[in-house]
Protein backbone atom coordinates (compact mmCIF):
# COMPACT_ATOMS: atom_id res chain seq x y z
CA UNK A 1 0.00 0.00 0.00
CA UNK A 2 1.07 3.45 -0.80
CA UNK A 3 1.21 5.95 1.37
CA UNK A 4 2.93 8.63 -0.03
CA UNK A 5 0.39 11.31 -0.73
CA UNK A 6 -0.39 11.12 3.74
CA UNK A 7 1.01 14.05 5.10
CA UNK A 8 3.49 13.73 8.11
CA UNK A 9 0.32 13.50 10.73
CA UNK A 10 -1.28 11.11 8.87
CA UNK A 11 2.18 8.64 8.37
CA UNK A 12 2.55 8.96 12.15
CA UNK A 13 -1.18 8.26 12.87
CA UNK A 14 -0.79 5.17 10.61
CA UNK A 15 2.64 3.70 11.52
CA UNK A 16 1.13 3.55 15.07
CA UNK A 17 -2.37 1.70 13.54
CA UNK A 18 0.10 -0.60 11.74
CA UNK A 19 2.48 -1.64 14.59
CA UNK A 20 -0.90 -2.42 16.13
CA UNK A 21 -2.17 -4.20 13.79
CA UNK A 22 0.79 -6.55 13.66
CA UNK A 23 1.02 -7.02 17.30
CA UNK A 24 -3.06 -7.93 17.08
CA UNK A 25 -2.15 -10.17 13.65
CA UNK A 26 0.85 -12.29 15.75
CA UNK A 27 -1.52 -12.68 18.85
CA UNK A 28 -4.30 -14.32 16.64
CA UNK A 29 -1.53 -16.42 14.54
CA UNK A 30 -0.02 -17.87 17.81
CA UNK A 31 -3.61 -18.88 18.91
CA UNK A 32 -4.34 -20.09 15.39
CA UNK A 33 -1.51 -22.30 15.51
CA UNK A 34 -2.16 -23.44 18.98
CA UNK A 35 -5.92 -24.54 17.82
CA UNK A 36 -4.13 -26.22 14.51
CA UNK A 37 -1.58 -28.13 16.33
CA UNK A 38 -3.73 -29.01 19.02
CA UNK A 39 -6.37 -30.24 16.27
CA UNK A 40 -3.57 -32.24 14.38
CA UNK A 41 -1.95 -33.63 16.92
CA UNK A 42 -3.73 -34.61 20.03
CA UNK A 43 -6.22 -37.34 19.80
CA UNK A 44 -5.54 -39.54 22.50
CA UNK A 45 -7.33 -38.37 25.80
CA UNK A 46 -6.24 -41.39 28.02
CA UNK A 47 -3.79 -38.98 29.83
CA UNK A 48 -3.64 -34.85 30.54
CA UNK A 49 0.52 -35.13 29.84
CA UNK A 50 1.24 -34.85 26.11
CA UNK A 51 3.07 -37.89 24.63
CA UNK A 52 6.11 -38.02 23.65
CA UNK A 53 5.01 -38.98 19.89
CA UNK A 54 2.22 -35.77 20.25
CA UNK A 55 4.88 -33.07 21.43
CA UNK A 56 7.11 -34.24 18.14
CA UNK A 57 3.81 -33.53 16.03
CA UNK A 58 3.32 -29.69 17.64
CA UNK A 59 6.83 -28.81 17.33
CA UNK A 60 6.77 -29.79 13.62
CA UNK A 61 3.22 -28.46 13.34
CA UNK A 62 4.30 -25.18 14.35
CA UNK A 63 7.98 -25.40 12.85
CA UNK A 64 6.11 -25.87 9.17
CA UNK A 65 3.43 -23.81 9.33
CA UNK A 66 5.81 -20.99 9.95
CA UNK A 67 7.41 -21.56 7.51
CA UNK A 68 4.79 -22.22 5.08
CA UNK A 69 3.71 -18.92 5.94
CA UNK A 70 6.98 -17.39 5.25
CA UNK A 71 6.92 -18.96 1.90
CA UNK A 72 3.20 -17.87 0.70
CA UNK A 73 4.50 -14.37 2.07
CA UNK A 74 7.22 -14.45 -0.32
CA UNK A 75 5.36 -15.44 -3.07
CA UNK A 76 2.38 -12.94 -2.32
CA UNK A 77 4.92 -10.47 -2.10
CA UNK A 78 5.99 -11.16 -5.52
CA UNK A 79 2.79 -11.29 -7.13
CA UNK A 80 1.99 -7.96 -5.97
CA UNK A 81 4.80 -6.14 -7.22
CA UNK A 82 4.76 -7.82 -10.66
CA UNK A 83 1.61 -6.63 -10.52
CA UNK A 84 2.33 -2.81 -9.21
CA UNK A 85 5.22 -2.63 -12.24
CA UNK A 86 2.34 -3.54 -14.75
CA UNK A 87 0.07 -1.44 -13.57
CA UNK A 88 3.04 1.79 -14.16
CA UNK A 89 4.59 0.08 -17.09
CA UNK A 90 1.66 -1.21 -19.49
CA UNK A 91 2.47 -2.77 -22.83
CA UNK B 1 -14.49 4.07 13.17
CA UNK B 2 -17.00 7.12 12.05
CA UNK B 3 -18.18 6.65 15.87
CA UNK B 4 -15.36 9.77 16.05
CA UNK B 5 -17.75 12.17 15.02
CA UNK B 6 -15.41 13.78 12.52
CA UNK B 7 -16.25 13.04 8.96
CA UNK B 8 -14.14 14.00 6.38
CA UNK B 9 -11.83 17.23 6.76
CA UNK B 10 -8.92 18.07 8.24
CA UNK B 11 -8.97 17.29 12.31
CA UNK B 12 -6.55 18.93 14.60
CA UNK B 13 -3.16 18.35 14.14
CA UNK B 14 -3.84 18.06 10.51
CA UNK B 15 -5.32 14.00 10.14
CA UNK B 16 -7.71 13.24 7.61
CA UNK B 17 -9.86 10.81 9.49
CA UNK B 18 -11.75 9.39 6.24
CA UNK B 19 -8.26 9.32 4.66
CA UNK B 20 -6.46 7.03 7.75
CA UNK B 21 -10.37 5.01 7.86
CA UNK B 22 -10.17 3.88 4.35
CA UNK B 23 -6.45 2.92 4.20
CA UNK B 24 -7.20 0.85 7.66
CA UNK B 25 -9.76 -0.85 5.58
CA UNK B 26 -7.22 -1.48 2.89
CA UNK B 27 -4.92 -2.76 5.51
CA UNK B 28 -7.51 -5.23 6.92
CA UNK B 29 -8.99 -6.65 3.32
CA UNK B 30 -5.63 -7.38 2.27
CA UNK B 31 -4.53 -9.57 6.14
CA UNK B 32 -7.87 -11.07 5.66
CA UNK B 33 -7.22 -12.00 2.34
CA UNK B 34 -3.33 -13.54 2.80
CA UNK B 35 -4.57 -15.17 5.96
CA UNK B 36 -7.24 -16.58 3.73
CA UNK B 37 -4.65 -17.43 1.02
CA UNK B 38 -2.10 -19.18 4.10
CA UNK B 39 -5.36 -21.49 5.45
CA UNK B 40 -6.67 -22.81 1.84
CA UNK B 41 -2.65 -23.52 0.90
CA UNK B 42 -1.50 -24.86 4.19
CA UNK B 43 -5.26 -27.54 3.74
CA UNK B 44 -4.16 -28.45 -0.01
CA UNK B 45 -0.62 -28.91 0.46
CA UNK B 46 0.85 -29.71 3.71
CA UNK B 47 0.46 -33.38 4.92
CA UNK B 48 -1.20 -33.37 8.25
CA UNK B 49 1.48 -35.98 9.72
CA UNK B 50 3.92 -33.51 10.57
CA UNK B 51 7.21 -35.87 10.95
CA UNK B 52 9.28 -33.16 9.79
CA UNK B 53 9.95 -29.70 10.34
CA UNK B 54 10.47 -28.79 7.28
CA UNK B 55 8.43 -28.24 3.99
CA UNK B 56 9.99 -30.96 1.61
CA UNK B 57 9.82 -30.29 -2.23
CA UNK B 58 7.06 -31.25 -3.11
CA UNK B 59 5.22 -29.35 -0.65
CA UNK B 60 7.09 -26.27 -1.57
CA UNK B 61 6.30 -26.49 -5.43
CA UNK B 62 2.84 -26.70 -4.34
CA UNK B 63 2.96 -23.72 -2.12
CA UNK B 64 4.32 -22.04 -5.40
CA UNK B 65 1.29 -22.82 -7.75
CA UNK B 66 -1.58 -22.78 -4.83
CA UNK B 67 -0.40 -19.05 -4.38
CA UNK B 68 -0.47 -18.22 -8.21
CA UNK B 69 -4.02 -20.26 -8.54
CA UNK B 70 -5.53 -18.83 -5.89
CA UNK B 71 -4.65 -15.42 -7.25
CA UNK B 72 -5.92 -16.21 -10.60
CA UNK B 73 -9.10 -17.28 -8.57
CA UNK B 74 -9.52 -13.76 -7.16
CA UNK B 75 -9.01 -12.05 -10.04
CA UNK B 76 -11.95 -14.50 -11.80
CA UNK B 77 -14.27 -13.82 -8.90
CA UNK B 78 -13.75 -10.22 -8.55
CA UNK B 79 -14.42 -9.88 -12.90
CA UNK B 80 -17.53 -11.64 -12.01
CA UNK B 81 -18.74 -9.87 -9.06
CA UNK B 82 -17.91 -6.60 -11.25
CA UNK B 83 -20.15 -8.20 -14.04
CA UNK B 84 -22.94 -8.69 -11.82
CA UNK B 85 -23.34 -5.32 -9.97
CA UNK B 86 -21.07 -5.14 -6.84
CA UNK B 87 -23.68 -3.46 -5.03
CA UNK B 88 -26.68 -6.26 -4.87
CA UNK B 89 -24.37 -8.90 -4.14
CA UNK B 90 -25.12 -9.59 -0.89
CA UNK B 91 -28.54 -10.45 -0.34
CA UNK B 92 -28.77 -8.84 2.74
CA UNK B 93 -29.58 -5.12 1.94
CA UNK B 94 -32.72 -3.91 3.58
CA UNK B 95 -33.46 -7.40 4.81
CA UNK B 96 -33.35 -6.20 8.30
CA UNK B 97 -36.65 -6.09 9.41
CA UNK B 98 -35.83 -7.23 13.49
CA UNK B 99 -34.05 -10.03 14.64
CA UNK C 1 -33.93 -2.28 12.17
CA UNK C 2 -36.05 0.63 13.74
CA UNK C 3 -34.32 4.02 13.53
CA UNK C 4 -37.85 6.23 13.39
CA UNK C 5 -37.31 7.42 17.08
CA UNK C 6 -33.41 8.52 16.17
CA UNK C 7 -33.52 12.16 15.52
CA UNK C 8 -31.62 13.50 12.88
CA UNK C 9 -28.11 14.15 13.76
CA UNK C 10 -28.14 10.14 15.32
CA UNK C 11 -29.50 9.32 11.84
CA UNK C 12 -26.90 10.69 9.62
CA UNK C 13 -24.76 9.02 12.10
CA UNK C 14 -26.21 5.70 11.52
CA UNK C 15 -26.45 6.09 7.73
CA UNK C 16 -22.41 6.61 8.07
CA UNK C 17 -22.01 3.63 9.92
CA UNK C 18 -24.12 0.96 8.22
CA UNK C 19 -22.77 2.58 4.50
CA UNK C 20 -18.92 1.94 6.13
CA UNK C 21 -20.45 -1.57 7.31
CA UNK C 22 -21.67 -2.34 4.11
CA UNK C 23 -18.86 -2.01 1.84
CA UNK C 24 -16.90 -4.33 4.60
CA UNK C 25 -19.13 -6.80 4.18
CA UNK C 26 -18.93 -6.53 0.72
CA UNK C 27 -15.51 -7.19 0.48
CA UNK C 28 -15.27 -10.00 3.61
CA UNK C 29 -18.15 -11.81 1.11
CA UNK C 30 -15.66 -11.38 -1.81
CA UNK C 31 -13.02 -12.67 -0.07
CA UNK C 32 -14.94 -15.95 1.32
CA UNK C 33 -16.33 -16.32 -1.79
CA UNK C 34 -12.55 -16.78 -3.44
CA UNK C 35 -11.59 -18.70 -0.98
CA UNK C 36 -14.61 -20.86 -0.92
CA UNK C 37 -14.46 -21.58 -4.48
CA UNK C 38 -11.01 -22.10 -4.72
CA UNK C 39 -11.37 -24.72 -1.92
CA UNK C 40 -14.46 -26.29 -3.79
CA UNK C 41 -12.37 -25.74 -7.62
CA UNK C 42 -8.89 -26.42 -7.34
CA UNK C 43 -7.47 -29.75 -6.41
CA UNK C 44 -4.60 -30.16 -9.20
CA UNK C 45 -1.30 -28.51 -8.23
CA UNK C 46 0.37 -29.92 -11.14
CA UNK C 47 0.22 -26.55 -12.69
CA UNK C 48 0.02 -22.73 -11.88
CA UNK C 49 -2.03 -21.95 -14.40
CA UNK C 50 -6.43 -22.62 -13.67
CA UNK C 51 -7.30 -25.47 -15.77
CA UNK C 52 -10.92 -24.76 -18.15
CA UNK C 53 -12.30 -27.19 -15.98
CA UNK C 54 -10.88 -25.38 -12.88
CA UNK C 55 -12.05 -21.67 -14.58
CA UNK C 56 -15.52 -23.17 -15.40
CA UNK C 57 -15.90 -24.50 -11.74
CA UNK C 58 -14.83 -21.06 -10.19
CA UNK C 59 -17.24 -19.15 -12.40
CA UNK C 60 -20.24 -21.40 -11.40
CA UNK C 61 -19.60 -21.40 -8.10
CA UNK C 62 -19.43 -17.83 -7.47
CA UNK C 63 -22.80 -17.24 -9.56
CA UNK C 64 -24.37 -20.42 -7.75
CA UNK C 65 -23.56 -18.32 -4.53
CA UNK C 66 -24.65 -15.00 -5.40
CA UNK C 67 -28.11 -16.49 -6.34
CA UNK C 68 -28.15 -19.00 -3.18
CA UNK C 69 -27.08 -15.52 -0.95
CA UNK C 70 -30.28 -13.74 -2.61
CA UNK C 71 -32.77 -16.63 -2.45
CA UNK C 72 -31.78 -16.76 1.29
CA UNK C 73 -32.20 -12.61 2.16
CA UNK C 74 -35.34 -12.81 0.25
CA UNK C 75 -36.41 -15.56 2.47
CA UNK C 76 -34.85 -13.84 5.37
CA UNK C 77 -36.32 -10.36 4.82
CA UNK C 78 -39.75 -12.38 4.34
CA UNK C 79 -39.40 -14.01 7.79
CA UNK C 80 -38.79 -10.97 9.55
CA UNK C 81 -41.78 -8.76 7.73
CA UNK C 82 -43.69 -11.74 9.08
CA UNK C 83 -42.39 -11.48 12.45
CA UNK C 84 -43.15 -7.82 12.83
CA UNK C 85 -47.07 -7.76 11.62
CA UNK C 86 -47.67 -10.76 14.67
CA UNK C 87 -45.70 -8.52 16.78
CA UNK C 88 -47.59 -5.49 16.40
CA UNK C 89 -51.08 -7.48 15.34
CA UNK C 90 -51.46 -10.28 18.00
CA UNK C 91 -54.43 -12.36 17.74
CA UNK D 1 -16.67 2.22 21.20
CA UNK D 2 -16.97 2.94 24.93
CA UNK D 3 -13.86 4.37 24.25
CA UNK D 4 -15.05 7.38 22.98
CA UNK D 5 -15.35 8.28 26.97
CA UNK D 6 -18.52 9.92 26.12
CA UNK D 7 -20.82 7.56 28.22
CA UNK D 8 -24.49 7.88 28.10
CA UNK D 9 -26.15 11.26 27.59
CA UNK D 10 -26.28 13.70 23.99
CA UNK D 11 -22.31 14.47 22.77
CA UNK D 12 -22.32 17.68 20.89
CA UNK D 13 -24.45 17.92 18.01
CA UNK D 14 -27.35 15.87 19.59
CA UNK D 15 -25.99 12.20 19.50
CA UNK D 16 -26.62 9.88 21.91
CA UNK D 17 -23.68 7.43 21.15
CA UNK D 18 -24.87 4.97 23.89
CA UNK D 19 -28.22 4.52 21.68
CA UNK D 20 -26.18 4.49 18.48
CA UNK D 21 -23.75 1.91 19.65
CA UNK D 22 -26.69 -0.51 20.78
CA UNK D 23 -28.06 0.26 16.74
CA UNK D 24 -24.32 -1.06 16.34
CA UNK D 25 -24.49 -3.98 18.13
CA UNK D 26 -27.70 -4.65 16.74
CA UNK D 27 -26.85 -4.64 13.33
CA UNK D 28 -23.55 -6.40 13.40
CA UNK D 29 -25.78 -9.42 15.48
CA UNK D 30 -28.16 -9.58 12.58
CA UNK D 31 -25.19 -9.68 10.50
CA UNK D 32 -23.61 -12.52 11.57
CA UNK D 33 -26.68 -14.87 11.97
CA UNK D 34 -27.59 -14.16 8.49
CA UNK D 35 -23.90 -15.06 7.67
CA UNK D 36 -24.44 -18.12 9.23
CA UNK D 37 -27.98 -19.02 7.72
CA UNK D 38 -26.22 -18.29 4.58
CA UNK D 39 -23.11 -20.70 5.36
CA UNK D 40 -25.02 -23.40 7.09
CA UNK D 41 -27.63 -24.05 4.03
CA UNK D 42 -25.31 -23.71 1.24
CA UNK D 43 -23.39 -26.60 3.19
CA UNK D 44 -26.86 -28.50 3.33
CA UNK D 45 -28.10 -27.54 0.03
CA UNK D 46 -25.54 -26.71 -2.21
CA UNK D 47 -23.97 -29.81 -4.36
CA UNK D 48 -19.96 -28.79 -4.51
CA UNK D 49 -19.40 -29.93 -8.40
CA UNK D 50 -20.81 -26.75 -9.54
CA UNK D 51 -21.85 -28.75 -12.75
CA UNK D 52 -24.19 -25.20 -14.05
CA UNK D 53 -24.57 -22.00 -12.82
CA UNK D 54 -27.86 -21.91 -11.48
CA UNK D 55 -29.86 -22.75 -8.63
CA UNK D 56 -32.12 -26.14 -9.43
CA UNK D 57 -35.46 -27.22 -8.73
CA UNK D 58 -34.46 -29.19 -5.48
CA UNK D 59 -31.79 -26.65 -4.03
CA UNK D 60 -34.20 -24.00 -4.25
CA UNK D 61 -36.61 -25.89 -2.60
CA UNK D 62 -33.78 -26.89 0.38
CA UNK D 63 -32.95 -23.46 0.59
CA UNK D 64 -36.60 -22.16 1.54
CA UNK D 65 -37.14 -24.58 4.06
CA UNK D 66 -33.39 -24.63 5.27
CA UNK D 67 -34.33 -20.89 5.81
CA UNK D 68 -37.75 -21.58 7.78
CA UNK D 69 -35.70 -24.50 9.71
CA UNK D 70 -32.69 -22.10 10.65
CA UNK D 71 -34.83 -19.48 12.37
CA UNK D 72 -37.06 -22.59 14.41
CA UNK D 73 -33.65 -23.00 15.45
CA UNK D 74 -33.21 -20.08 16.31
CA UNK D 75 -36.00 -19.41 19.00
CA UNK D 76 -35.69 -22.84 20.48
CA UNK D 77 -31.96 -22.22 21.11
CA UNK D 78 -33.33 -18.58 22.84
CA UNK D 79 -35.60 -20.20 24.65
CA UNK D 80 -33.26 -22.24 26.42
CA UNK D 81 -30.95 -19.65 26.95
CA UNK D 82 -33.44 -17.75 28.62
CA UNK D 83 -34.40 -20.54 30.77
CA UNK D 84 -31.13 -21.35 31.94
CA UNK D 85 -30.29 -17.37 32.36
CA UNK D 86 -28.89 -15.40 29.74
CA UNK D 87 -25.82 -14.06 32.09
CA UNK D 88 -23.89 -17.24 33.41
CA UNK D 89 -23.79 -19.05 29.83
CA UNK D 90 -20.81 -18.23 28.97
CA UNK D 91 -18.36 -20.35 31.77
CA UNK D 92 -15.67 -17.19 30.58
CA UNK D 93 -16.85 -14.68 33.24
CA UNK D 94 -14.63 -14.35 36.00
CA UNK D 95 -12.31 -17.08 34.51
CA UNK D 96 -9.54 -14.65 33.43
CA UNK D 97 -6.47 -15.13 36.18
CA UNK D 98 -3.39 -14.75 33.97
CA UNK D 99 -2.51 -16.13 30.37
CA UNK E 1 -6.44 -9.88 34.73
CA UNK E 2 -4.73 -7.72 37.29
CA UNK E 3 -6.28 -4.03 37.12
CA UNK E 4 -5.33 -3.00 40.49
CA UNK E 5 -2.90 -0.73 39.18
CA UNK E 6 -5.88 1.67 37.37
CA UNK E 7 -6.98 5.15 38.67
CA UNK E 8 -10.82 4.88 39.47
CA UNK E 9 -11.79 6.69 36.22
CA UNK E 10 -9.54 3.50 34.53
CA UNK E 11 -11.34 0.73 36.24
CA UNK E 12 -14.57 2.47 35.67
CA UNK E 13 -13.83 2.59 31.73
CA UNK E 14 -12.15 -0.79 32.11
CA UNK E 15 -15.53 -2.16 33.89
CA UNK E 16 -18.37 -0.18 30.57
CA UNK E 17 -15.73 -1.93 28.12
CA UNK E 18 -15.70 -5.42 29.84
CA UNK E 19 -19.89 -5.42 29.77
CA UNK E 20 -19.70 -3.92 26.40
CA UNK E 21 -17.85 -7.66 25.46
CA UNK E 22 -19.95 -9.44 27.92
CA UNK E 23 -22.80 -8.76 25.68
CA UNK E 24 -21.03 -9.03 22.59
CA UNK E 25 -19.69 -12.49 23.81
CA UNK E 26 -23.00 -13.75 24.73
CA UNK E 27 -24.35 -12.74 21.09
CA UNK E 28 -21.77 -14.56 19.63
CA UNK E 29 -22.17 -17.66 21.63
CA UNK E 30 -25.98 -17.22 20.93
CA UNK E 31 -25.13 -17.56 16.97
CA UNK E 32 -22.68 -20.02 17.35
CA UNK E 33 -24.97 -22.19 19.21
CA UNK E 34 -27.74 -21.86 16.43
CA UNK E 35 -24.83 -22.30 13.84
CA UNK E 36 -23.52 -25.65 15.31
CA UNK E 37 -27.20 -27.32 16.56
CA UNK E 38 -27.86 -26.74 13.66
CA UNK E 39 -25.50 -28.58 11.61
CA UNK E 40 -25.10 -31.33 13.72
CA UNK E 41 -29.05 -31.94 13.72
CA UNK E 42 -30.75 -30.94 10.86
CA UNK E 43 -30.17 -33.24 7.67
CA UNK E 44 -33.92 -33.64 6.65
CA UNK E 45 -35.05 -31.34 4.20
CA UNK E 46 -38.44 -32.44 3.08
CA UNK E 47 -40.24 -30.35 5.19
CA UNK E 48 -39.83 -26.76 7.08
CA UNK E 49 -40.79 -28.27 10.58
CA UNK E 50 -38.70 -29.06 12.78
CA UNK E 51 -39.56 -33.13 13.64
CA UNK E 52 -39.83 -33.70 17.11
CA UNK E 53 -36.34 -35.87 16.50
CA UNK E 54 -34.62 -32.78 15.59
CA UNK E 55 -35.89 -30.71 18.69
CA UNK E 56 -35.12 -33.12 20.90
CA UNK E 57 -31.54 -33.28 19.20
CA UNK E 58 -31.35 -29.53 19.27
CA UNK E 59 -32.84 -28.95 23.02
CA UNK E 60 -29.99 -31.50 24.03
CA UNK E 61 -27.06 -29.59 21.83
CA UNK E 62 -27.49 -26.64 23.51
CA UNK E 63 -28.16 -28.00 26.67
CA UNK E 64 -24.77 -29.98 26.35
CA UNK E 65 -22.74 -27.13 25.00
CA UNK E 66 -23.61 -24.90 27.74
CA UNK E 67 -22.30 -27.72 30.11
CA UNK E 68 -19.15 -28.17 28.26
CA UNK E 69 -18.26 -24.43 28.28
CA UNK E 70 -19.03 -24.46 32.16
CA UNK E 71 -16.54 -27.58 32.22
CA UNK E 72 -13.87 -25.83 30.64
CA UNK E 73 -14.22 -22.42 31.70
CA UNK E 74 -13.85 -24.09 35.67
CA UNK E 75 -10.53 -25.97 34.64
CA UNK E 76 -9.11 -22.92 32.45
CA UNK E 77 -9.91 -20.82 35.74
CA UNK E 78 -8.19 -23.34 37.93
CA UNK E 79 -5.16 -23.36 35.78
CA UNK E 80 -4.97 -20.27 35.67
CA UNK E 81 -5.06 -19.85 39.50
CA UNK E 82 -1.97 -22.29 39.63
CA UNK E 83 -0.08 -20.54 37.28
CA UNK E 84 -0.57 -17.21 38.90
CA UNK E 85 0.26 -19.31 42.18
CA UNK E 86 3.32 -20.24 40.86
CA UNK E 87 4.12 -17.21 39.48
CA UNK E 88 4.52 -15.31 42.78
CA UNK E 89 5.60 -18.19 45.02
CA UNK E 90 8.43 -20.15 42.90
CA UNK E 91 10.02 -22.86 44.61
CA UNK F 1 -8.21 2.67 19.19
CA UNK F 2 -5.36 4.80 18.31
CA UNK F 3 -7.53 5.96 15.91
CA UNK F 4 -8.56 7.98 19.11
CA UNK F 5 -5.43 10.35 18.43
CA UNK F 6 -4.20 10.55 22.23
CA UNK F 7 -1.19 8.90 21.55
CA UNK F 8 0.09 7.96 25.24
CA UNK F 9 -0.08 10.06 28.31
CA UNK F 10 -3.32 10.95 30.37
CA UNK F 11 -6.47 12.58 28.97
CA UNK F 12 -9.34 14.43 30.14
CA UNK F 13 -10.68 12.87 33.15
CA UNK F 14 -6.91 11.06 34.20
CA UNK F 15 -6.97 8.19 31.94
CA UNK F 16 -4.28 6.66 30.15
CA UNK F 17 -6.19 5.33 27.20
CA UNK F 18 -2.70 3.38 25.98
CA UNK F 19 -3.01 1.85 28.97
CA UNK F 20 -6.77 0.77 28.61
CA UNK F 21 -6.12 -0.35 24.98
CA UNK F 22 -2.87 -2.87 25.89
CA UNK F 23 -5.62 -4.15 29.15
CA UNK F 24 -8.77 -4.41 26.11
CA UNK F 25 -5.75 -6.40 24.01
CA UNK F 26 -4.79 -8.71 26.77
CA UNK F 27 -8.84 -9.38 27.14
CA UNK F 28 -9.42 -10.27 23.24
CA UNK F 29 -6.47 -12.53 23.13
CA UNK F 30 -7.83 -14.31 26.32
CA UNK F 31 -11.14 -14.98 24.89
CA UNK F 32 -10.33 -15.94 21.95
CA UNK F 33 -8.25 -18.39 23.32
CA UNK F 34 -10.57 -19.54 25.40
CA UNK F 35 -13.22 -19.71 22.88
CA UNK F 36 -10.79 -22.06 20.48
CA UNK F 37 -10.22 -23.99 23.65
CA UNK F 38 -13.96 -24.67 24.04
CA UNK F 39 -14.65 -25.21 20.49
CA UNK F 40 -11.42 -27.95 20.07
CA UNK F 41 -12.37 -30.03 23.03
CA UNK F 42 -15.83 -29.61 22.02
CA UNK F 43 -14.85 -31.19 18.49
CA UNK F 44 -12.60 -33.87 20.69
CA UNK F 45 -14.68 -34.80 23.41
CA UNK F 46 -18.82 -34.80 22.85
CA UNK F 47 -20.39 -37.43 20.75
CA UNK F 48 -22.30 -35.46 17.57
CA UNK F 49 -26.04 -37.99 18.45
CA UNK F 50 -26.80 -35.66 21.31
CA UNK F 51 -28.91 -38.35 22.78
CA UNK F 52 -29.20 -37.05 26.42
CA UNK F 53 -28.36 -33.19 27.55
CA UNK F 54 -26.16 -34.29 30.11
CA UNK F 55 -22.14 -35.17 29.62
CA UNK F 56 -21.42 -38.51 30.24
CA UNK F 57 -18.62 -39.42 32.43
CA UNK F 58 -16.50 -40.12 29.44
CA UNK F 59 -16.92 -36.55 28.21
CA UNK F 60 -16.14 -35.17 31.69
CA UNK F 61 -13.32 -36.96 32.04
CA UNK F 62 -12.06 -35.99 28.24
CA UNK F 63 -12.63 -32.18 28.83
CA UNK F 64 -10.48 -32.09 31.77
CA UNK F 65 -7.78 -33.81 29.89
CA UNK F 66 -8.20 -32.10 26.15
CA UNK F 67 -8.23 -28.02 28.43
CA UNK F 68 -4.41 -29.78 30.49
CA UNK F 69 -3.29 -30.76 26.83
CA UNK F 70 -4.31 -27.45 25.41
CA UNK F 71 -2.68 -25.55 27.85
CA UNK F 72 0.44 -27.45 27.29
CA UNK F 73 0.42 -26.93 23.29
CA UNK F 74 0.03 -23.22 23.78
CA UNK F 75 3.11 -23.12 25.66
CA UNK F 76 5.16 -25.92 23.59
CA UNK F 77 4.24 -23.14 20.75
CA UNK F 78 4.72 -20.21 22.17
CA UNK F 79 8.19 -21.34 23.00
CA UNK F 80 8.72 -22.44 19.85
CA UNK F 81 7.43 -18.69 18.30
CA UNK F 82 10.13 -17.38 21.01
CA UNK F 83 13.22 -19.54 19.57
CA UNK F 84 12.38 -18.22 16.31
CA UNK F 85 11.60 -14.58 16.92
CA UNK F 86 8.39 -13.92 16.97
CA UNK F 87 8.41 -10.78 15.13
CA UNK F 88 9.36 -12.04 11.43
CA UNK F 89 6.71 -15.31 12.10
CA UNK F 90 3.96 -14.18 10.13
CA UNK F 91 5.71 -13.75 7.06
CA UNK F 92 3.07 -11.13 5.96
CA UNK F 93 5.19 -7.59 6.99
CA UNK F 94 6.29 -5.82 4.00
CA UNK F 95 4.44 -7.96 1.80
CA UNK F 96 1.64 -5.33 1.15
CA UNK F 97 2.03 -4.56 -2.29
CA UNK F 98 -1.53 -3.31 -3.72
CA UNK F 99 -4.27 -5.77 -3.49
Amino acid sequence: MDFSNFNAAEQAHMTKIIEKRQMQDFLKMYSNLVEKCFNACCNDFTSKALSSKEETCIMNCAEKFIKHSERVGARFAESNAEAMAAAQNPT
Amino acid sequence: MSFLGRGSGASPGGVNMERIEMAVTELDTVTDFFNRMVSSCHNKCISSRYAEPDLNKGESVCIDRCVAKFNEVQKKVGEKLQSRGAANAGGAAGSFGSL
